[in-house]
């Protein structure tokens, strides 16, 4: 299998998984209201997911089966069954926003009503879900996402002041006019954004998908080294910007615009477009990875035949699954819900999500009969039970902040 | 004594997939038989299909389960849960491998059948189930 | 767990989130309530008319393509008139009237301000979205003035 | 009978006393799948997830404070072979022997 296709994976699932539209909505508010003082929390959420895609990839090399698969019959179906519905339950959540984020990157480019984009949207998912190979769909959601790499140039461009982007980068505390109520939330929202577990599984069921075997270790590895990173540069590039053009003028972003906006204001126009085409292809590439990611966790917890390597017919109820979800998710985003309240609600309940669908990975990653050599190391299990243990906190707080700071907005 | 395994670690939620690979479901409950001499007993049939499963997990959901999955059974076909001869089993490690091949199993994972040749293999592109 | 359990249960998280909901959407309470819900109108107005200025710089610096410049004045306008109408719409104590009537005022000033942008922008008459922009930057001034009247 | 009816059953010893639940059960995978005892631990939630998630087993080497957790549930853990089982009936298993004189789960491998 070519080394360069694995490399896409890596991207693909950081550029479309790690960037997405809770993303580029969190991000933006963060950056404007609280500058970089929350951008520590990229570190948090990057080494937790890195640590488990690796385990989940590694479940996979060995015994050729995406992680959740075994979660449900290490938990019992139960436990399985209630994760299973709340992550279906938050996907179509989020695919109705990704998708929403879609057709918003049009109305960016067009000025035409983004309700009227979405079954445009739509259609263009079908298409690609449907005649695109896996492969090239891959490719060209991994190189488009990097077109969001403009935002990185911009904070260079916008020439800022190093050291108090610094000093605010080191200050874990919220601003003068902010609650720690609210600090609290965006810190929340942060890891619900920017740790979706559908990365993780999307990336161990692509690692099933390609056949790797235990001596692909390295090239999985590399992709996690690759790819997940680059999202945590990207995410804390996108909080630097917003604050560079709106802290001082007390504008609060609410509508993804405000996330391109401080691009123009750095790059002009050609910066605005690309950044358009980078949010249409983190947008579009994490609409596919929540579809398929949320249809795999459903034919995996009923062991149904699933896959984008089977055709259709072989797998007809994943892909029947799939094909519900993609049209209930449309419905919504049609209807007049606003898709950034539904993203921080989606970033929020998947927040609460995290530990159901953490720890069956990492139990089953600690499984000597089961996985061998490659069982978890010291330091996975350290930074695994610690990202558990830290998501457990977080799903406990996600609800009750929600509610006191009505969703960030006081 | 022989060597001798967890039920739970090895068969029960196990995933089944046929002789080619191609994955079937889970095993959601295992059915004992007690011989008539009084000897231990032996796991006889594997249940798989959420009629199965939704006994199992009981509860509202578990009903409903059971009930969606009955109604969902193509006419005709025997009622109660999808079940086979533990001996199709030919190994366990790493995932519950059978001698035969899906087609060759009657009345398991009917949802499978009748929703790919009732939706899917309407829809262009999507080739044929049995290909 | 005993069926009595189970009612229990359900019942306790019909009462928390029928709390959770109430909390989010009931209006001010009592005097500091008010105040404090007029000075949050009053930064979201701020809010966005600062977002349009900047949109308007931007493009009038040739930095910002005319349709992305368009959503940016159509989203800045709707928001502004949405919170405004919000606000104006609690039932003030007698004492907040005078307060109550200079908010309703700059309140119509930012709503008509950013209208007449996003009209200008509408009809293609690009050459007058400046001058509108100028009205912008003296509203933003006073409505930070209010909100920190609103908020002491 | 099924395998579900069977787990989390009471077991009882000869004097009607409750000494457990069935948590798992052992079988011959070759040439049949025959049963050659059944694995019992103590009613409670964190009891069931030592056995559900292979602490009992020995089968999950996980981080040491979720060892911690489920140590002592582990420990507990009794293996009672065929020969000792009166009754298989689903609502409660007999079981002919004193629950001491079993043998801990983990030294019957």
């Amino acid at each position: 299998m070519n080394r360069a296709f694995a490399f896409t994976l890596g991207t693909l699932s950081a550029i479309g998984g790690f960037i997405d539209i809770g993303d580029l909505v969190a991000d933006a508010q963060v950056g404007a209201r609280f500058g970089l003082r929350l951008a520590w929390v990229s570190l948090f959420t990057v080494a937790g997911i890195m640590c488990f895609s690796e385990m989940a990839g590694r479940v996979a090399l060995k015994t050729q089966r995406p992680a959740l698969a075994l979660a449900r019959s290490r938990l019992g179906p139960r436990f399985g069954l209630f994760g299973l519905i709340g992550s279906l339950l938050v996907t179509a959540l989020l695919v109705m926003a990704e998708l929403a984020g879609v057709a918003l990157a049009f109305q960016l480019a067009t000025s035409v009503h983004y309700l009227l984009w979405v079954p445009v949207a739509l259609a263009l998912v079908l298409l690609v879900v449907w005649k695109l190979p896996f492969e090239v769909m891959e490719r060209v959601y991994g190189l488009l996402g990097l077109a969001m790499l403009v935002f990185v140039v911009a904070v260079w461009q916008l020439d800022p002041d190093w050291s108090q982007l610094w000093s605010s980068a080191t200050t874990p505390a919220p601003t003068g006019r902010e609650t720690w109520a609210t600090y609290l939330f965006f810190l929340v929202a942060l890891v619900g954004a920017q740790m979706t577990p559908y990365e993780m599984f999307f990336f161990s069921s692509g690692a099933v998908d390609h056949r790797w075997r235990p001596k692909d270790i390295k090239v999985m590895r590399a992709n996690v080294i690759v790819g997940f990173p680059l999202g945590g540069i990207l995410a804390v590039a996108i909080q630097a910007v917003a604050f560079l053009v709106f802290f001082e003028a007390g504008v609060r972003v609410e509508h993804l615009s405000q996330t391109a906006l401080p691009v123009a204001v750095a790059l002009g126009k050609i910066g605005l477009v690309v950044a358009i085409v980078g949010i249409f292809a983190a947008t579009f590439g994490a609409t596919l990875e929540t579809l398929f990611a949320s249809s795999y966790d459903t034919a995996q917890y009923f062991g149904w035949s699933y896959g984008k390597v089977q055709p259709p017919a072989r797998a007809a109820r994943f892909t029947t699954v799939m094909l519900a979800l993609l049209f209930a998710a449309a419905a919504l985003a049609l209807t007049t819900l606003d898709p950034i309240t539904v993203t921080i609600v989606a970033v929020v309940c998947s927040a609460s999500l995290l530990p159901f669908l953490f720890l069956p990975v990492l139990l089953v990653a600690n499984d000597r009969e089961l996985m061998g050599e490659l069982a978890n190391g010291r330091l996975s299990n350290a930074v695994g039970f610690a990202t558990v243990t830290v998501s457990v906190i977080v799903a406990a707080l996600a609800f009750p902040l929600l509610i006191l700071t009505k969703g960030g907005t006081v | 004594m022989t060597e001798h395994v967890s039920v739970r670690m090895t068969l029960l939620d196990a995933q089944i997939v046929d002789r080619d690979r191609l994955p079937i479901g889970r095993v959601d409950d295992l059915e004992l038989f007690f011989p008539p001499d009084g000897g231990p007993p032996q796991i006889a049939r594997v249940l798989t299909g959420s009629q199965a499963l939704g006994k199992r997990i009981g509860g509202v959901i578990g009903r409903w389960l059971t009930s969606m999955s009955a109604r969902l059974r193509r006419p005709g076909s025997r009622a109660g849960p999808s079940t086979f001869d533990a001996g199709l089993i030919a190994d366990t490690k790493p995932m519950v491998r059978l001698r035969v091949q899906a087609d060759e199993l009657e009345g398991i994972a009917g949802l499978e059948r009748w929703l790919a040749s009732r939706l899917v293999e309407r829809l262009p592109g999507t080739g044929h189930a049995d290909k | 767990m005993s069926r009595v359990a189970r009612f229990a249960g359900a019942a306790l998280t019909v009462v928390i989130a029928g709390a959770a909901i109430w909390y989010v959407s009931a209006p001010p309470k009592g005097s500091d309530g008010y105040r404090e819900r007029m000075a949050d109108a009053t930064r979201t107005l701020r809010s966005q008319v600062q977002s349009a200025r900047i949109w308007a710089a931007t493009f009038a610096g040739g930095d910002a393509t005319s349709a992305a410049t368009l959503v940016g004045f159509e989203e800045a306008e709707r928001d502004a008139s949405s919170a405004a109408s919000q606000f104006e719409s609690y039932e003030p104590a007698r004492r907040y009237l005078p307060l109550r009537s200079r908010f309703v005022a700059l309140a119509a000033d930012a709503t008509g301000a950013l209208a007449d942008l996003r009209i200008a922008a509408e009809l293609d008459a690009w050459g007058r979205v400046p001058e509108v922009a100028g009205r912008l930057d003296n509203l933003a001034a006073s409505l930070e003035r209010f909100e920190r009247r609103a908020r002491r | 009978m099924r395998i579900s009816e069977l787990l989390d059953a009471p077991v009882v010893d000869p004097a009607e006393r409750q000494i457990g639940v069935v948590r798992d059960l052992r079988v011959t995978p070759r040439p049949r799948f025959q049963v050659t005892g059944l694995t019992i631990g103590q009613p409670g939630w964190l009891d069931r997830a030592a056995h559900a998630w292979g602490f009992a087993e020995g089968r999950a080497a996980a981080p040491w404070p979720l060892r911690k957790l489920t140590q002592r549930a582990a420990r507990r853990a009794r293996f009672a072979p065929v020969a000792l089982i009166g009754s298989w009936g689903p609502e409660r298993v007999v079981v002919t022997a004193g629950f001491t004189s079993l043998q801990p789960l983990d030294e019957s491998s």
